[in-house]
């Protein structure tokens, strides 16, 4: 009863195999590079498949038909996945990174202060967690959500966008903060700190976590294991993402920086941060229900 | 096949046919023995083609009926063959191909032999469109030819050709049709054409067989013979003048 | 009557197959074959629509877009339409164009955007062009094969009776080019929507394509299924429009 | 010797419009009136594409997707191809499907994606039934319309001669639609690109759209001019396969 | 316009074209005066219809000129007006507006008239492919008459008609003529036609004009008359029977 027989076919497989979802803007990678992971998993007898998304939605998408048991995403696409009846269950979160994640304003922009963003034009990617943060930041400048003008663009098309000044403002996260920041001499308006954590999250397919957690945990030992890493060896770190994402090594080193790798478990105050979400998400009609995160929680 | 001589070949009974409320043929009775030759004639638009092509199958009638050796027709005749009035050539085939079309068979040596009949020999390898309108028809009466069928229908086989290629034509359909003793029907605006090959002219006037003759002239026909010119004549006179009412109670 | 029973079942016929798919969907969705998780009912989908229609929210989205599509399908068409007429009449500018039309045509779209947003900003321009740039390509294909395929010999006859300009254009070029020229504007309906939803992705609030491209996002089910089936129906209809033109046009073919 | 100079010159004039593009950008970059940062000059595109090339990356793409696009079309184009024939000619298969077919065309793959994915998984075969998907419907509208225009009096003349079935369709039938039939094909060798890198928007890991699609998000400008470019001179190839195909079988045209 | 009646309206000189290798004419010399009627015979395939279009500037010639009027043709013949072997109407314009085709000026009434001069005033809002094959021909000779032309060229123009109808297609051709003195060339396959209309007969062979007889009879002429079916037997045998080398030589 779980759902279509595509996905029942590959619950079945997963078994002897682990598909994870990852995108190359993300700290699986890290753990994909060292293949760590799969060696450990080797021992229980159970072969990893990587997959590659390039947006966390997509990757949720795969997630939800069953065409993979794990992933990270974003903040937001797992308040989707939940209010829409998704199968998914957060098996752990990330450390916060809210220092890469910000308001870009070009250089010489008459933009000074959140309160100028009045009346601007503003671009972020609908429902992320530049939603949010932009959310949150307008509270704080107490402006309203509907004294700006929206422009919903992708990352990528956003840079052109706000290269070409179609935008005003921009609102992303690291390494396009970093590389904006060095590359087009723009400058962060402000950084997410006091307005969202933008913390990474993993998540799984609940038939899978259901019957995989001692694997699940193992993967999430390795994460850690691959953050430390990280964290220790920043220089190899970025030699190692650079040529990945094709950006130039110091944006990539601005953004490592700026962010600490690392795995927290769901504790309540995650559990909070995460519902603040889905509530304003709610309140902009984002999601059409009120949702209680925890219930997609792994205990 | 056992030929039974008095169950006529191709039997019309009060065929009647219409298009869009005008009519073309108004019951239509005639009879074609095996392996007769029947020529008919008549004004421009009178309906022989359409005449030809309910023969053939081609076009449904609106009453009365037509019975090929006491069957009556359903659908396509295939017994027939029809040689269109307008060539009906296929642009994409060479002219062998085009010769060849639902041949059978060595249908290659059948196809050169019916070219060399018509004189076309030499143009087999060439695209239809780059022949002379008096070759296109030569081509397609060869096409109609070559599956020697046992009803060939001829609509103005011989309209763009020169007075000696048609001479040749025509002996060669007399020819073919007394070798192979196929039922034939010829429409021609010619009428030394008609009395010269048939054994029966037929002339269509408002949709109806106003005239019915019988040619008992013996075979090859000169056409400087007096009574060939005399009949010709005749039939010539009844179409030009249709007014001779008597002349057409005669005949009925 | 039996002749008007006859035209009414044949008028059905076409509908057969999406209702049985309908129906057929329905009942496995009540069976619990499928689960509304993951496709969700056509009743479920239905609701959607009544609840999107109720607050004027589905209205406003395909109004606009059909905005959107008109407008850049007269550009892309009326566009297409003279290149076609251009390269298929004049050898020299069929020599410059067509080899550069032909390579521009197999650009993607999703590939352009960025150069898109650089020439034409993240505003209507920018969905227009995309939509004039998809419709464009069908209508030149096929009214350049629609002209190259005119008999020529009517072309030599029409010149030989006094002809010329625009007079051989349009007593004999254009009508003998005129069925295959619908096709390509049969095609290009249907593009038309295709185009516009990777149009809509650009920094868009309204219209069809955003509605669909943020139900996938959002992982609402029953609004990408319900953007289909309007899409399905937008085709249903533009055929129409087509079939509509060609039964006008071309009486002389009965 | 003056017939094959024009002749060369001839061969020239296609490329005269794509080249003076390439040049003029060039010099605008060199002049800095086009911003190196937005849109990269050619010969940083070329650089570009030189270092793709030496990883060995860009052949890799290139291979991985020719190999989608072959199978893509065959599957698409003969399942077109064959819908195309059957409605064509048969009057209910042509009234029960057509009107489906219609539908479907209509429907943009990115809005599929989600209903893809839960059909087929993310893997090869999504990729591939979209490509399919997307080249079916301009082969299967370009083949109907061949056939329907088929000239009535050949097909009749054809049966008159004894011709059924396969003998009809292949001596009649088909020559007379392989000229639309080829536009068909023509049109769908684009399409196959276009549905491609979207097709390859789903958990893709190579090939040409991922590349493209992959450069966008991290805006690397001169490897989204170049995927661009190599689409363009695809279009071009394709163009080239189709009129070589033209030439071979529409001989009797001159 | 002032009319030279030294200067040809038409002059051919060494005319020569071949199609890929093959010559069809071979040096045709060939003087037309103005308000002349020169009717051209010959077999099928010698080269009738590609002299007409010559003339008419359809097709580029390989050696030789033409003149019009002393003027070198180049390009379209604009003074001309050809009706095609084929007819050539279009499918897609019903029978008037075919008729009415590059007609300027109140063209409607023009083309009816045109349209009751060959009998199908009846049938001017009817598609082409609704016609017999007479009735299409009637058509398209409408077609090139209603212009008036200065140079009128008929490419087998009564080949489909009946007897009486082409009769009366041939006085309707000669009326016209003569009242417009119009400049004429007609291609036909019956040499009695010819003789009924032209003011002189040419006969092409093997890209040649072997035969060039001015027939000196007074008009309207009858068919009946000695001098006439002798003039024709004539012509006829030279078609018939062309090793008569002696005339071939005695008429060059
Ligand atoms: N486009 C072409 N390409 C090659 N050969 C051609 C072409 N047009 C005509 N011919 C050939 O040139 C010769 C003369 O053709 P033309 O049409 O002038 O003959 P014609 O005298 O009009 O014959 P007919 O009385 O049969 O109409 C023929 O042998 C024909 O096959
Ligand atoms: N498909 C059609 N629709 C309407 N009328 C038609 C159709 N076909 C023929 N007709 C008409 O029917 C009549 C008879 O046509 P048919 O072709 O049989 O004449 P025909 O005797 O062969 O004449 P011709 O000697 O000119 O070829 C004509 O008046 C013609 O216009
Ligand atoms: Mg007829
Ligand atoms: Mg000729």
């Amino acid at each position: 009863q779980d759902g279509g027989t595509q996905q029942g076919k590959d619950a079945m497989s997963s078994d002897k195999s682990i598909r994870i979802g990852y995108q190359k803007n993300g700290p699986l990678v890290i753990l994909k590079s060292l293949g760590t992971v799969e060696k450990e998993l080797e021992k229980k007898g159970v072969k990893v498949e990587w997959k590659e998304f390039q947006a966390g939605p997509a990757l949720m998408e795969a997630l939800n038909a069953g065409s993979i048991d794990f992933g990270r995403t974003g903040d937001s696409p797992p308040i989707f996945a939940q209010a829409s009846g998704s199968p998914i269950v957060y098996v752990a979160a990330g450390y916060s990174k809210y220092e890469g994640s910000g308001i870009l304003i070009p250089k010489n922009s008459p933009i000074q202060s959140l309160a100028d963003l009045k009346g601007k034009k503003i671009g972020f990617v609908k429902g992320s967690s530049s939603h949010y943060l932009l959310v949150k930041a307008l509270e704080k400048a107490g402006l309203d959500y509907s004294d700006i003008t929206p422009a919903y663009l992708q990352p990528g098309d956003a840079r052109v966008a706000f290269e070409q000044g179609s935008i005003d403002a921009w609102v992303t996260w690291d390494p396009f903060t970093a590389d904006t920041q060095l590359n087009s001499d723009a400058t962060l308006l402000v950084n997410g700190e006091g307005l969202t954590s933008d913390r990474d999250f993993f998540v799984a397919n609940a038939n899978y976590a259901k019957k995989n957690k001692e694997i699940l945990e193992i993967i999430v030992n390795q994460i850690q294991h691959s953050s430390e890493w990280a964290n220790g060896h920043q220089k190899e770190l970025v030699t190692m993402i650079a040529p990945l994402l094709k950006i130039d090594e110091k944006s990539i080193e601005m953004a490592v920086q700026r962010r600490e790798y690392g795995v927290d478990p769901l504790t309540d105050e995650i559990k909070k941060e995460q519902q603040a979400k889905a509530d304003t998400f709610y309140h902009l009609k984002i999601i059409p229900k009120e949702i209680h995160v925890e219930e997609a929680m792994m205990d | 096949m056992k030929k039974d001589a008095r169950v006529p070949h191709i039997h019309l009974n009060q065929l009647k046919k219409s298009f869009d409320h005008t009519v073309v043929l108004d019951g239509i009775n005639l009879k074609v023995n095996q392996g007769e030759f029947i020529a008919i004639v008549g004004k421009s638009g009178c309906g022989k083609s359409t005449l030809l092509r309910l023969i053939a199958g081609l076009e449904h009638y609106n009453e009365g009926s037509i019975s090929i050796k006491d069957k009556e027709l359903a659908g396509l005749n295939t017994q027939a063959r029809i040689m269109f009035q307008d060539g009906r050539l296929l642009p994409w085939k060479r002219v062998l191909e085009n010769v060849g079309l639902g041949l059978k068979g060595d249908w290659r040596q059948t196809a050169i032999a019916a070219l060399r009949d018509v004189g076309l020999e030499g143009r087999m390898h060439d695209w239809p469109s780059k022949l002379s309108g008096g070759q296109k028809q030569r081509v397609a009466l060869a096409r109609a030819l070559v599956h020697k069928p046992e009803i060939l229908l001829l609509d103005e086989p011989l309209g763009a050709l020169d007075a000696l290629t048609r001479l040749e034509m025509q002996e060669l359909i007399e020819c073919i049709w007394e070798k192979e003793k196929i039922t034939t029907i010829l429409v021609t605006h010619d009428v030394e054409e008609a009395v010269a090959l048939a054994d029966r002219v037929i002339l269509i006037e408002d949709g109806k067989i106003v005239l019915s003759k019988n040619i008992n002239l013996s075979r090859p026909r000169q056409k400087t013979q007096q009574v060939f010119v005399n009949i010709s004549e005749e039939i010539l006179s009844r179409i030009v003048d249709p007014n001779e009412q008597n002349l057409r109670l005669i005949i009925k | 009557m039996q002749a008007r029973f006859k035209a009414g079942i044949r008028r059905m016929i076409p509908w057969a197959l999406p209702v049985l798919l309908l129906v057929l969907w329905q009942l496995f969705s009540w069976n619990g074959v499928i689960s509304d998780r993951i496709l969700p009912a056509p009743s479920d989908v239905f609701t959607a629509a009544i609840e999107l229609t109720s607050t004027g929210e589905l209205t406003d989205h395909i109004s606009i877009s059909l905005g959107r599509a008109t407008l850049g399908f007269l550009i892309g068409g009326l566009l297409g339409f003279f290149l076609g007429i251009m390269n298929g009449i004049f050898r020299f500018s069929d020599l410059l164009l067509d080899t550069s039309i032909q390579m521009l045509r197999n650009i993607p779209h999703l590939a352009l955007i960025p150069l898109v947003i650089l020439w034409f900003g993240i505003d209507e321009t920018s969905k227009i062009f995309l939509v004039a740039l998809g419709v464009l390509f069908p209508v030149y294909i096929n009214t350049y094969h629609g002209i190259k395929n005119v008999e020529g010999d009517l072309i030599e006859m029409g010149k030989a009776y006094g002809l010329r300009g625009s007079k051989l254009f349009f007593s004999v070029i254009f009508p003998g080019a005129l069925s295959s020229i619908l096709v390509g504007i049969r095609f290009s309906l249907g593009v038309m929507w295709l185009t516009l939803i990777v149009a809509e992705t650009i920094s868009a609030h309204s219209g069809i394509g955003y509605m669909a491209m943020n139900a996938r996002e959002f992982m609402q089910m029953d609004v990408i299924v319900l953007s289909i089936l309007i899409y399905a129906l937008f085709g249903k209809f533009s055929d129409m429009v087509a079939k509509y033109m060609e039964e006008k046009w071309l009486k002389w073919k009965t």
